[in-house]
């Protein structure tokens, strides 16, 4: 945090001033380690077995927040009789199918619930999670019954024991129980403890299971919707937070609702029933109101009941759509046109090669960024132009690079880590040639809406109605203050027509509202730009709910109702936030309370009441089907409903848990230009016997577009490098500020070498791991300040089935004294460790490991 | 100039005449230095900014002269960074104002080996064209199994994350009604 | 002795001394002057000792010394200046040195001095150009005023010489380069005797036998007088006094000191009686003279580049200070 | 009485002297200081390099480094509550500490600044609030202040001719322009975890020294401050500092003097040494005769 957030890190550092302890669990000693009260080293890819040991420990000791877990947790549900837990299978759960390579997760419901939810899972939810009939659910509040979630973890995690951690991650017997005290003794009533995590939990083929082992814990202690406790996630671009909340990702539309998938039938009260069932607890339970509200805002008048809100213009996804799967696609030339729009993905991909190869596929490319980044130039100064893969008079990919304007050329919000959204102001005109997206992007409709306005295709009809009327000023700018309006949405009829909504409840299923992004509804409510307030904080409480906007409904902290025990009554005075008020018969405390503000801790929904009404006073999270914290996930994630230890795709080390040596369900590409290194034992992993991680340094920006050209940033940082222990060094023979090559099934590259005992060899099952440490900033191109081999070339493409995100912080890899070869010689490098192991297409992909 | 006072404000007279004799302060300073100011107090305006880089989302103070930014500091106001900034953020200026920014559109023929000039509009038309003519040949209103998906598979996208909100939102809404799907961004990476 | 083992880390970079440092790099800043800088101490000195010579051929009637110092101090102090001038940074702002008089500052001190000196002994050189320049200008109102000019400029040169050979001294030792600073008790005694033998060792050169008794005389008091300051100096200096032995510095000193001492001994034994041997014991104080103020300078270099040498006796200091 | 160096240097009625601690037990090694310093005073890069000192590669303070972040990696006796660490596997017995210091160092804007001192020019000159700052339009590069410093903080500053203000010397002004204003300088308005702290120096020194108590309350009792004596050799710093460990390890003069603290000896030696010349020259010349 301290590295990659270093202003975020102030509040670290503060509290560690007022007694907190800190403890850095990081594969890499980093800024956060410095100044950390305990620093943990542990082998990347590791992390479950470390929190699962530390699940082990809760239960174990009874550590847990016991009226926290029974009032607030699915801990009391009894799971189905058809369960069978990985323990018991070798590693799956039951449900896996071979052939697909995925599961039937029927098997794992509560008990009660005893089909498979419509809604499916990956990434064919929104954020909601499955939908979910609660009504029926059997459940022991004693814990006892065997079949309760909370027993069913107990089991689950009973093998996670301090050795068994110390086998898998590295991690010492003695180190691990110190980070298990201390956060168990700063948890509870009294106290709370907070976990941070960024990319190196969620770069994993099994990263959402990193975030729900964290979750589980903090379910366990009571953590959760607690000030001071949570999981935060530190998310690296400045709007990121946004582009997932008004998403450019291809699975869902704004506000985490899903995108219709293609089938039969395909109803608009088809796509429905995969958001919602009528009868479930909490907001989602509204979401016809929500999607109608984001039709009418795109389609406007055209946006009929009769015509279902015009659901049918929006296209259909048949799977994954991700921009692996694209990169791909664009291989095999199904992909024409490209548009890079502030990202490098020749450096910041995973795959580097992949991605640049992919992109000499293209018909047209058009590269938008503020820099000449090396996604805009691979047909020229690429590696594959130096190893002769490509020859830039044969690649016919036609470019075009339009500068960017940059933040301060530009009004707009970005919504940042905690979803807040804070607006900038546009200080000065663009130079040059540059333009806003913004600009761009309302040239480019109106453009084509001209282009196509007479055409008679059925397929021109939703770009011909679109809504896409913005203001513009005397520059032709177009105003993003109307953008942000059309995104909280606005009453139609009635008295309030015309006006801004302000709140996403006063949302209508009956088209009488329009709104764009229903979590971000309120932002402009009073017709005021919220996202623009700058109330000084010093003239605020700590909570300082009059800085931005944050959604929903400017919360700044979600599912805080937990914060008071089930009675309404905070679970400390140290740790007051919420409370019921008696006389007013409200919520309060300094934060927008996460939950119906009037709706007393005694409330009981009456049979059958669904949606907010279907919560109960005790239901503090209200966006869940059943309104408790999940320990165990019956449905929604496609590996599991709990996390367990696989290794990484790549790894040196054989799973010492389970035959199943990896994710069962992990997505894998079998294909020439995206071969794996042998992992576990299998023959020709010694090949490749050391981890590698990659990862930021303070200095720079992730691909370096922001950063590799600015001369202030660069001299910091001027080369690529590896990290390596003394130890490691002694045995490969790299010497310091010596080169060392990096080599993979994909690629090998080129670092100065950083001997430090800053990495730390670990000892696990008697055997000593290395790591290599990489940051993966710079890349091969000839504009920038500085460049140098990209670290992103190591990685080959596996990806979490749910999210469809790439495992790139744990792969393995050989390092070996020395520059690499160029030109040609590159290859025959590559080609000669690929023999070497043994690789074909199949090495590494095989999903099932365990033996019948 | 009176050369009077010109001799006066000779630093060696005013160390005899004044009361720093050994000419280390006072005397020794000169006009110039002075008359200084920061150059934030003459900035025409100072808009209200969040840092571009990380997703902490520190304030800024964009200070702008001449229709150019001169300065780039935190925001003390902010409950989020209290003024601070990381050496990214402290580096804003610099890529705002950065000399090896790029500031002209480039184009670059298929097959070509160096870029060329193209004005914004006729890449903008140019780039209008182009999707209308893949939108036209990779088009599919169903797919293998007859389900209707009313797509082209022949655009796609990546970026968003440096981008706001307001701007993700048209592109978004813009490649739906296109019937491209493929659009992604950073938070899948 | 040392604070702290010496760092085994076989990735740290530090010079093989029981001392700590930052990655072996610098604590001081070695001082940013090229060979300008070792070139003006011995032409500054040249020129004081010179005028000194001059003024006392003046008063005594020798024509060849007083001609060969004059000139001597002329051509030493323009080339000395133009050094000076050549190693700013803004050479154009050579004239920002008259804006303040500082005591503390002895680049300022000299500079003043400098100033009075500069012209008069500039003059009194001029002077003796006179029998060269044309008729219609030397016996014309230039060139009478030249030559009353001369003596009284020369005098007043000769009081400002001394301090024109010993302030560079000064300015040496007035910085935190070690093997300056620690020089700074008899760095002046070294400065002045290479200045006497440099200059006695031009009167060798350039006056007659007749003339040259008190340059051979000012000459070997010099070379003795450096000798032996400087002996005496290296002993004093502590760890200070290594770079110069050591290096390139060291073989300047070697050659300092062998050039003088054969100078000294030569003009002593044969420099009243052979002209050649006068000139031969002429150019070797001379050359010794160089290398004495090349040398110190490249000590001094050396010494700021290696933390060495401020660390280990501020430790020891502190160490001392501290008790311990 | 304090000694004040504004006072002392002609300036009446002169504002409470201003400094710098920079408290390296809460430094992250970010180098916002060294990235926000350039960006306010249009410092020029100062060359890309990789060292590999550590995350150091800026090296040294310089004419185009005004401020610097020290990295240092060391195995070290653990002190409790420390940022230190188990280093598991690295040594014989198993168990090594790890500590990694980082300390932005800068300008100390010394109470007996030998830079001022022997600037010929008065271009170096102490300003109201006692910091010691160059004038750009004055020095003439005669480069005098780089081996008098006794941190080796000001240097020359070199390189192409369109290099801004290349040929003179520079250091940290400690923002001159931004404190006459009440502004912070930019290096401590930036700095994340206040490591950097900004204010008059007394009220920094009382700051410090508590800091410093709170730290060995704690355990840590490496903790010490650095230059914030005015009994010290350049008679206390104005950026002074808090160090876990000796001050060489970061690079710093483990007990720095102001040169100009000799130099009326010096003066004397040197007035010796001229009369010395000059009897020698009378000498020379007496009992020859004419």
């Amino acid at each position: 945090m301290a590295e990659c957030h270093p202003v975020g890190f102030q509040w670290v550092m503060e509290a560690k001033a007022r007694g907190a302890k800190v403890i850095h669990i990081d594969p890499r000693f980093t800024r956060t380690s410095a100044v950390a009260d305990s620093y943990v080293p542990i082998r990347a890819g590791s992390d479950i077995a470390f929190l699962g040991g530390i699940v082990k420990y809760i239960l174990d000791n009874d550590k847990y927040f016991k009226d926290y877990v029974v009032a607030y947790t699915n801990a009391s549900f009894l799971v189905g009789e058809g369960f069978v837990d990985s323990e018991d299978l070798g590693g799956l759960f039951s449900g896996y199918d071979e052939e697909k390579g995925s599961y039937d997760m029927s098997s794992w419901a509560y008990d009660g619930v005893d089909e498979e939810p419509a809604g499916g899972a990956g990434h064919h939810l929104g954020s909601g999670g499955p939908s979910l009939d609660p009504s029926n659910i059997k459940r022991d509040e004693t814990l006892q019954h065997p079949r309760t979630v909370f027993q069913v973890l107990k089991r689950h995690y009973a093998r996670y024991t301090p050795e068994m951690v110390e086998e898998i991650c590295g991690v010492p017997p003695e180190l691990f129980h110190e980070v298990c005290e201390a956060v168990t003794a700063n948890s509870g009533r009294e106290r709370t403890t907070c976990w941070v995590y960024s990319v190196g939990w969620t770069h994993h083929s099994v990263g959402v299971q990193y975030i729900r082992g964290s979750a589980i814990i903090q379910l366990l202690l009571g953590n959760m919707g607690r000030p001071g406790g949570g999981i935060l996630a530190l998310r690296g671009h400045a709007s990121i937070q946004g582009s997932t909340d008004i998403p450019t990702l291809f699975n869902i539309l704004p506000g985490y609702l899903p995108m219709p998938k293609a089938g039969d039938p395909d109803t608009f009260d088809d796509y429905l029933d995969t958001i919602r069932t009528p009868e479930q607890k909490g907001f989602w339970a509204e979401a016809e109101s929500y999607v109608v509200s984001l039709l009418k805002a795109w389609w406007g008048d055209a946006a009929t009941k009769g015509n279902d809100w015009c659901f049918d213009y929006l296209p259909r996804i048949t799977g994954d759509h991700g921009t692996y799967q694209t990169a791909i696609d664009m291989n095999d030339d199904k992909v024409e046109g490209y548009f890079l729009l502030g990202q490098n993905p020749a450096v910041g991909s995973a795959h580097g090669k992949l991605q640049r190869l992919g992109m000499s596929h293209l018909k047209w490319l058009v590269v938008r960024d503020l820099n000449m980044i090396e996604s805009a130039t691979f047909w020229k100064d690429g590696p594959e132009i130096a190893t002769g893969e490509l020859k830039t008079e044969e690649i016919g990919t036609e470019v075009f690079f339009l500068p960017a304007a940059a933040h301060t050329e530009k009004s707009g919000s970005f919504t940042q880590t905690q979803r807040m959204l804070q607006w900038h102001h546009k200080a000065v005109d663009p130079p040059g040639d540059c333009t806003s997206e913004l600009e761009f992007f309302f040239l480019l409709g109106k453009k084509l809406k001209e282009r196509l306005a007479d055409s008679v295709l059925e397929r021109d009809l939703p770009l011909q109605r679109l809504t896409w009327d913005y203001s513009v000023d005397e520059k032709g700018e177009p105003s993003a203050a109307d953008v942000l309006r059309e995104i909280n949405g606005r009453h139609l009829s009635g008295d309030k027509s015309g006006q801004p909504l302000s709140a996403y409840t006063e949302m209508k299923p009956d088209g009488s509202t329009a709104g764009g992004c229903w979590i971000y509804t309120g932002v402009y409510a009073d017709d005021v730009n919220q996202a623009a307030r700058r109330k000084p904080g010093q003239e605020q409480d700590w909570v300082a709910t009059e800085w931005g906007w944050a959604w929903p409904a400017n919360r700044r902290q979600l599912y805080n109702r937990a914060s008071a025990d089930p009675d309404g009554k905070p679970w400390s005075e140290r740790k007051a936030y919420l409370s019921w008020d008696a006389d007013q018969g409200k919520w309060v405390g300094p934060d927008v309370p996460d939950f119906v503000v009037d709706k007393p801790p005694s409330y009981r929904p009456p049979k059958g009441a669904a949606g907010a009404d279907g919560l109960a006073g005790d239901d503090p999270f209200i966006m869940q089907a059943d309104g408790k914290g999940w320990l165990y996930a019956p449905s929604g994630l496609l590996d599991g409903p709990m996390p367990v230890h696989y290794e990484p795709h790549e790894s040196p080390v054989r799973n010492a848990l389970h035959p199943q040596q990896a994710s069962p369900t992990r997505e894998v590409y079998k294909r020439q230009d995206n071969l794996s290194n042998p992992s576990g034992d299998d023959p020709g992993s010694d090949v490749f016997p050391y981890v590698f991680t990659t990862y930021r340094l303070t200095e720079h920006h992730t691909a370096g577009g922001m950063s590799r050209w600015l001369p202030y940033l660069s001299e910091l940082q001027p080369e690529f490098f590896c990290e390596v222990s003394p130890e490691h060094a002694r045995e490969r023979g790299l010497e310091h500020l010596g080169w060392a090559t990096i080599i993979t099934a994909r690629s090998a590259i080129e670092a100065r070498v950083l001997v430090t005992e800053r990495v730390v060899p670990l000892t696990m099952g008697g055997r000593t791991i290395h790591q290599v440490g990489l940051p993966y900033h710079w890349g091969v191109g000839a504009d920038a300040v500085v460049s140098g081999d990209s670290a992103n070339d190591l990685f080959g493409l596996t990806l979490d089935p749910n999210v469809h995100i790439q495992e790139s912080k744990a792969a393995s890899c050989d390092i070996q004294p020395g520059r690499r070869p160029t030109g040609p010689a590159l290859l025959r490098l590559v080609e000669e460790y690929r023999s070497r192991a043994g690789i074909t297409v199949e090495t590494g992909n095989t999903l099932k490991t365990v033996k019948p | 100039m009176d050369l009077r006072t010109t001799f006066l404000s000779w630093p060696v007279v005013r160390q005899l005449t004044g009361d720093d004799p050994l000419g280390r302060g006072r005397a020794a300073q000169s006009a110039h230095t002075a008359a200084l100011v920061p150059r934030t107090s003459t900035a025409d305006r100072v808009v209200d900014s969040v840092c571009p880089y990380c997703a902490v989302g520190c304030g800024q103070k964009v200070y702008v002269k001449d229709e150019r930014v001169i300065q780039i500091e935190g925001d003390p106001s902010s409950p989020v960074s209290r003024g601070r900034l990381c050496p990214k953020g402290s580096a804003s200026e610099q890529l705002v104002n950065s000399p090896g920014r790029a500031t002209r559109v480039r184009y670059r023929k298929p097959f070509a080996t160096d870029w060329q000039d193209l004005d914004l509009e006729t890449a903008v038309d140019m780039i209008v064209e182009r999707i209308v003519d893949t939108r036209k040949r990779t088009w599919q209103d169903i797919d293998a199994n007859g389900h209707k998906t009313r797509r082209t598979l022949g655009i796609a996208s990546l970026g968003g994350a440096t981008l706001d909100n307001e701007e993700n939102y048209l592109i978004k809404k813009l490649f739906t009604a296109l019937g491209a799907i493929q659009v992604e961004n950073q938070a899948r990476i | 002795m040392s604070p702290r083992g010496r760092r085994r880390d076989e990735f740290q970079m530090v010079p093989d001394a029981h001392f700590t440092s930052y990655y072996g790099r610098p604590v001081v800043k070695a001082a940013p002057w090229t060979a300008d800088i070792p070139a003006y101490l011995f032409l500054g000195g040249l020129a004081g000792g010179s005028s000194l010579l001059a003024a006392g051929a003046q008063a005594t009637g020798r024509d060849s010394l007083r001609r060969t110092s004059r000139l001597g101090a002329l051509v030493g102090i323009s080339l000395s200046m133009a050094a000076l001038v050549h190693d700013l940074g803004k050479p154009a702002r050579f004239a920002n040195m008259l804006r303040v008089a500082k005591p503390t500052s002895p680049m300022s001190v000299g500079t003043w001095v400098l100033t009075a000196y500069g012209p008069m002994a500039g003059l009194a050189g001029v002077a003796e150009l006179r029998p060269f320049l044309p008729r219609s200008l030397r016996d014309g109102a230039v060139g009478r005023l030249l030559g009353a000019a001369g003596t009284p400029a020369g005098a007043l040169a000769a009081l400002a010489a001394p301090a024109v050979a010993s302030y560079t001294a000064v300015l040496l030792s007035d910085t935190a380069t070690p093997s300056w600073h620690e020089a700074h008790r008899e760095l002046p005694f070294v400065f002045v005797g290479s200045a006497a033998a440099a200059a006695g060792g031009l009167g060798l050169l350039g006056a007659s036998l007749h003339d040259a008794g008190p340059a051979r005389r000012l000459a070997v008091g010099g070379a003795l007088l450096e000798l032996a300051a400087e002996h005496r100096m290296e002993q004093s200096m502590g760890l200070a006094a290594e770079p110069l032995r050591a290096g390139t510095p060291g073989r300047f000193m070697r050659a300092s000191k062998a050039l003088t001492a054969f100078g000294a001994v030569t003009a002593a034994v044969l420099g009243g009686r052979s002209r050649v041997a006068a000139g031969l014991a002429g150019a070797a104080l001379m050359a010794g003279s160089a290398c004495t103020r090349f040398g110190v300078f490249e000590a001094g270099q050396e010494s700021a580049r290696d933390p060495k040498y401020t660390v280990v006796p501020q430790r020891e200091r502190l160490n001392a200070r501290l008790g311990s | 009485m304090t000694y004040d160096p504004a006072t002392a240097s002609g300036w009446v009625d002169a504002p409470a002297r201003k400094g710098f601690f920079t408290d390296t037990s809460v430094c992250i090694g970010c180098k916002a200081c060294e990235v926000a310093c350039k960006e306010w005073n249009a410092v020029p890069d100062d060359g890309m390099s990789f060292l590999g000192s550590s995350y150091d590669n800026t090296g040294a303070l310089g004419a185009s480094t005004w401020r610097h972040v020290a990295f240092i990696e060391q195995k070290k006796p653990v002190d409790l509550g420390m940022p230190s660490t188990a280093r598991p596997g690295a040594d014989g017995d198993g168990r090594a500490d790890f500590r990694w210091l980082m300390e932005s160092d800068v300008c100390k804007h010394c109470t007996h600044a030998a830079c001022l001192d022997v600037c010929p020019t008065g271009s170096l000159f102490r300003t109201e609030f006692g910091t010691v700052v160059v004038q750009d339009e004055i020095c003439n590069g005669c480069g005098y202040c780089v081996p008098a410093c006794p941190f080796g903080v000001i240097d020359r500053r070199i390189g192409e001719k369109d290099t801004p203000k290349v040929g003179v010397a520079q250091k940290c002004t400690l923002c001159y322009d931004r404190i006459g204003e009440g502004l912070e300088p930019a290096c401590a308005k930036a700095c994340p975890t206040k490591s950097i702290q900004f204010g008059d120096l007394d009220e920094l020194r009382e700051r410090a020294q508590s800091r410093v108590d709170v730290l060995h309350a704690a355990g840590v009792h490496d903790a010490k401050l650095y230059g914030e004596s005015e009994g010290d050799g350049v008679g206390g710093m104005g950026a002074f500092f808090l160090l876990l460990d000796e001050p060489e390890v970061y690079g710093l003069p483990p007990d720095p003097v102001v040169t100009t603290k000799d130099l009326p000896a010096m003066w004397k030696k040197a007035g010796l040494a001229a009369l010395t010349l000059l009897a020698g020259a009378v000498a020379a010349f007496a009992g020859s005769g004419s």
